[in-house]
């Protein structure tokens, strides 16, 4: 009853033309992945302490078990391309280069922070490095993404966007309409599922009819292509080609990612909805960090010296942002009235002071 | 009389009736295996079993809509939102299915259905997550909204909305889950429609609902500390309004301040507001008074978001101005 | 580029299982389906007419051109199984087995309508007949149909729900919503995407991806048929697959049927859109009544003789409907505040009467 | 000055802002090749091309949800809901989208966008067709309402609303598109947030947008013949309020009768007689009154919609009403 699933790209998308070769990174590159990996870990995990003291209100949803994804994806991006995601957001932030001092320090409220102090763990954004937030409402996300994508094309720049939203986030009819529009017009968007298998405390196989996921691009012809997210290096590849697409034919596609979260839905999740024991045979399996960390020892590209090096810095920086956030002032109450609209240019200013 | 939490009114309210009526089920995300994202069903699942404690994908527009066709063919859905914040994206099915079948039938199906979930501001959750909806769903002709304060009232309240015919929005409120009050032991039915009294008072009449009903409370204890004797009234139905109560209230005191969580523009302190210079005229004494939400999105920040929300101190300022 | 397309129900959905024959009809029940397609053409026209006049107002949907398929399908139907459809509602309505006098009278706006006035062309509505109506939103009916499937499941009574819905429609997120839920709860429904080819103005290909659109059904592994709408056997034979798919395994699944509108949009489109050509060459192809009218002569079933008696009779019954109509009394202005909420009968009735 | 439709108008203020800045385009259904389901756009696809007018799919989350990403991006949409009661389905992206982004960026995004179309009820479309909805989005912090009733104003408002920075909720009202008056030639900007006195008077102030404000003029004709004065304020924009205009008005009158054709329960009229109790108690000699929509879903039959809706001779009376 299944039918073919995930369209290959390379073989039916385009024939004739063989898309640009993912170019090889150096070992330093690829240590530098790794890297990337480890700080998301870290700085999850010092969110997480700040959180459990208090210190971080609100909903926070980890990204811990997930880093090969963002990093591994956003690493095929050129830095004017854009990104966009959900609330769980924190990971594809650093990823993107946003750094870990405005990212802990919205997660403090602090007005240091990303937004201000006004989104919160849900909704960083940063326009410098094309990051487009941080969206709270499941597949919200979804018809801005293919907006930016229209409006790269409008602008004819040869910029691509990518967005991500969970497995869960496929059965808001806002994806959908998505999608459609995506492939009617030929939008440079990929559309990145993050296949961690649970939204909250739903598997998958409560929530969605039909597998794999990718098959929803099925209906929209549009190009379905699917990675395994504990390998930076498939990832890379494989969303390589979706970003070629984009860029060059200005082609969407839709990118399914398996990958696994190993913390609650959020800090305030129990999870008792998985043992302990899936988590620990899945971490044994294939954890992402340990897997391309071997990877890299094999290939000669790294020491376990080396690797205690980028342990050890990435925990500074983890603390060093903690210390910036912990230090940094409380929003000024005033700035309440602010960021409410836009200074207007182009006409006179209407807006009487914001009262109660 | 038992102590309960919001929480398990709302939730003794669900079982009773579920209990009483196999036409009821509940719907929604995280509802059954999970026992709720706020463990207001707790337990159902494993009461009533999957047929009628049903985990929805998160698909608000599908579930809201399922249900209200499963209402037309005679069923009586209990429907949650995991938050009323997530009801925007089934604004469509609630307004003009729920809101309209009825009428536009002529009469011939009734939707007997309950939207139900937390709502409200204050625990730092952004702007997206923040909404307090009463006033958009009070806006349409044949929605009956509920916004219960204290646990007797979830429960008797819940109990009478999943017993009614029509369409109600039962709109609860985070802040609200855990606290405790007595609750009556036995068959509770508390009549939707009617305010309540929370704290008799003389000289100025403190209008709220939900979570603002609480401060409002503390308010009155502040300016009791003043001097100033401040009456509570608990709307407890947004829609319709109890008018009676309102003007009888105001009769007395000459005063009015409206506590709502919501934003200002349009609220639904405005209309009771209108309602009360509209038909208590002479009544009034001083200009009516609203504190309401701050007219600024929902902000993540401690700081920002506490001076966001009406306070204790704002609603008693409001009410020695209405003095002054 | 283009996959699979639609399943078939038969050889793939269940296999070992052969579904129950659709059963013949006598060549009198088959003269039956051509009445009630005359009848819907007939009606039809009158009420065309009546708007030219402005007796009805508003916005009216015509059917002709379709009539093969609310016929052919809803004929597969029991009584007590539901139909629900959007605001093109007449000759479902008709098919359903509703009054050509309370469906005039509605359009009328007249107090002996189906909707006792209120409703008007695009929400004809009748309990009794498990007519669920006529739905103005585009796409907002489908996940009413969910959910009156939810309920006969729910019920266990093996009843089945039809859902109908244009090509347009499949574009809003409600219908995925819808799909997703039918095909995950296994509920008893048929959504019936009756593709004429236009939604208002918009040919297909300027708003969808993906073709066929019975492709849709693909990513939520539910059955997907074809049918041709032209052709009132075809209807009934494909449909009847997935009524007893419904019915007998509570499975859901999308059925595309080909028709096309030999109308405007509604009686306000002046249909520049398409060539007088274009429709002249659709009739002349595939007139669904004078194709059907044809085999019945071929077959020996009907004379030219009788097929002038149904003519009459259809005209007649539609000029009966019309006259009804026009004498029924208007609504009493009183009637504005009834039928706003159902009567209480479990609590207290606690609402006030209805002021300004 | 030219005498145009309130169509012709809007058409031109389009025309002349997507001939003034490539940035801005116009999505929606049918707006190309149908030329506009009510004739708005018609000739812009000749003019500009398809790649700035843009015939969507019936998906109005995604388009709508489209232009707010195309807006982030620096372009500057006009999106059209071919009418406002079809925005429900996209009321998240409107709210939580257009409504929060900047605030929740911390202003780092701007979102200049429009989303226009029409609304209304009275030309017998039944209740989903019949929304108006300017309340709904009123409440909303971010976004501004405009709401026209003659053709210089659409043009001058549409006009400023491309240019503003900010989302903007325009909202025609189908029953004024073919309503003609004349309008200024050359460049027309007309300000936003400020009310325009269509008709003086002196005891008492009807206020009104849209479509309504001609039920107020009517209304104030027949006044007139009844020897009563008055002053028919159009508010033009319903968010912000020109609470400045509104009070001024009331100094001279005493007198509120507000017009509006939505339903009754915290109505924008509702804020705007908050706002006149609060600010101009003591200028008020009379409860104010407001004419609204019926509080039922909206009917078909004409004799029952022509009950529903705000009617001059309903105005009067209230007028009347505020005199005794
Ligand atoms: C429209 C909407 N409904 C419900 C929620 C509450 N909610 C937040 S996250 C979540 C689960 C999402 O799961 P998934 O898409 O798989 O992403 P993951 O959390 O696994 O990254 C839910 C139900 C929401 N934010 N928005
Ligand atoms: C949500 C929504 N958007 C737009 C409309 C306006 N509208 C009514 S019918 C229609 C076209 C629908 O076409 P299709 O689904 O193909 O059905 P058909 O009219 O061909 O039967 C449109 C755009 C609407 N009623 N609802
Ligand atoms: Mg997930
Ligand atoms: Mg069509």
């Amino acid at each position: 009853m299944a039918s073919s699933g995930a369209k290959k790209v390379k073989a039916k998308e385009k024939p004739g033309k063989s898309p640009a070769v993912l170019p090889t990174l150096t070992p330093s590159q690829r240590v530098g992945l790794l890297r990337n990996m480890v700080l998301i870990r870290r700085f999850e995990q010092k969110a997480a302490q700040a959180f459990m003291q208090a210190k971080i209100k609100g909903f926070c949803h980890l990204y811990i078990g997930q880093e090969a994804l963002a990093v591994g994806s956003i690493s095929t991006l050129n830095p004017s391309d854009s990104v966009i995601t959900a609330y769980r957001d924190h990971g594809h932030a650093l990823a993107r280069g946003m750094g870990s001092r405005e990212c802990m320090a919205e997660l403090f409220g602090k007005i240091t922070g990303c937004s201000r102090g006004k989104g919160g763990s849900m909704h960083f954004f940063n326009k410098e490095k094309n990051f487009h937030g941080g969206h709270g409402i499941v597949g919200g996300q979804t018809p801005l993404a293919a907006g930016i994508a229209f409006a790269q094309k409008y602008n004819g720049t040869g910029e691509v966007t990518v967005c991500y939203l969970g497995d869960g986030a496929v059965n808001q009819g806002a994806f959908h309409e998505s999608l459609n529009l995506a492939a009617l017009w030929k939008l440079p968007v990929i559309y990145v599922i993050e296949n961690n298998e649970y939204a909250m405390g739903t598997h998958q196989s409560r929530s969605s009819a039909g597998y794999p996921l990718v098959k929803r691009a099925d209906g929209y012809d549009m190009a379905g292509i699917t990675a395994n997210g504990n390998d930076v290096d498939d990832v890379r590849e494989k969303m390589w080609d979706a970003v070629q697409l984009a860029r060059t034919e200005s082609l969407p596609s839709l990118v399914e990612v398996k990958t696994y979260r190993y913390r609650g839905h959020s800090m305030s999740d129990p999870g008792n909805y998985r043992t302990k024991e899936e988590i620990a045979e899945r971490k044994k399996e294939s954890e992402p960090i340990s897997l391309f960390k071997e990877r890299l020892y094999k290939e000669k590209a790294l020491t376990e010296k080396q690797y205690e090096e980028i342990e050890k810095e990435a925990v500074a920086e983890a603390e060093d942002a903690i210390a910036f956030a912990e230090s940094s002032p409380e929003p000024e109450v005033s700035t309440v009235f602010e960021d409410i609209f836009a200074p207007e240019d182009q006409i006179a200013e209407f807006r009487p002071p914001i009262g109660i | 009389m038992a102590v309960l939490t919001m929480r398990e009114a709302l939730n003794q309210a669900l079982s009773e009736e579920m209990e009483r009526d196999e036409r009821v089920f509940l719907m929604g995300e995280e509802v059954a295996e999970y026992q709720g994202a706020y463990k207001v069903s707790s337990g159902l699942l494993q009461k009533f079993g999957p047929k009628r404690v049903v985990d929805t994908p998160i698909s608000e527009t599908g579930f809201s809509g399922l249900g209200v066709g499963a209402a037309m063919y005679g069923l009586r859905p209990v429907v949650e939102f995991m938050t009323w914040s997530f009801s925007m994206v089934a604004y469509d099915q609630i307004v003009n299915n729920a809101g309209a079948i009825r009428y536009m039938s002529g009469g011939q199906y009734s939707i007997p259905i309950v939207f139900r979930g937390s709502s409200g501001a204050g625990l730092q959750v952004g702007a997206t997550h923040s909404h307090t909806p009463e006033n958009w769903y009070a806006n349409v002709p044949a929605l009956t909204v509920i916004t219960p304060a204290f646990p007797d009232d979830a429960k008797g309240l819940l109990k009478s909305a999943i017993r009614s015919n029509n369409p109600v929005c039962f709109i609860e409120n985070e802040k609200l889950y855990g606290f405790k009050d007595e609750v009556p032991d036995g068959e509770l039915l508390t009549t939707i429609g009617q305010a309540r009294i929370r704290r008799e008072g003389s000289q100025v009449t403190l209008i709220a609902n939900s979570a603002s009903t609480h401060v409002a409370l503390a308010a009155a204890v502040q300016l009791e500390a003043d001097g100033i004797s401040a009456e509570v009234l608990d709307l407890r139905t947004i829609k319709p309004l109890d008018i009676p109560a309102i003007l009888g209230s105001v009769a007395k005191t000459n005063r009015v301040v409206i506590v709502e969580e919501n934003k200002p523009f349009a609220g639904w302190g405005a209309q009771v507001a209108y309602e009360i210079q509209h038909r208590s005229f002479d009544d009034l004494d001083a200009p009516i008074e609203r504190v309401t939400g701050l007219d600024t999105p929902q902000p993540y920040a401690r700081v920002l978001e506490q001076a966001v929300m009406p306070s204790a101190e704002r609603v008693a300022e409001a009410a020695k101005k209405t003095l002054a």
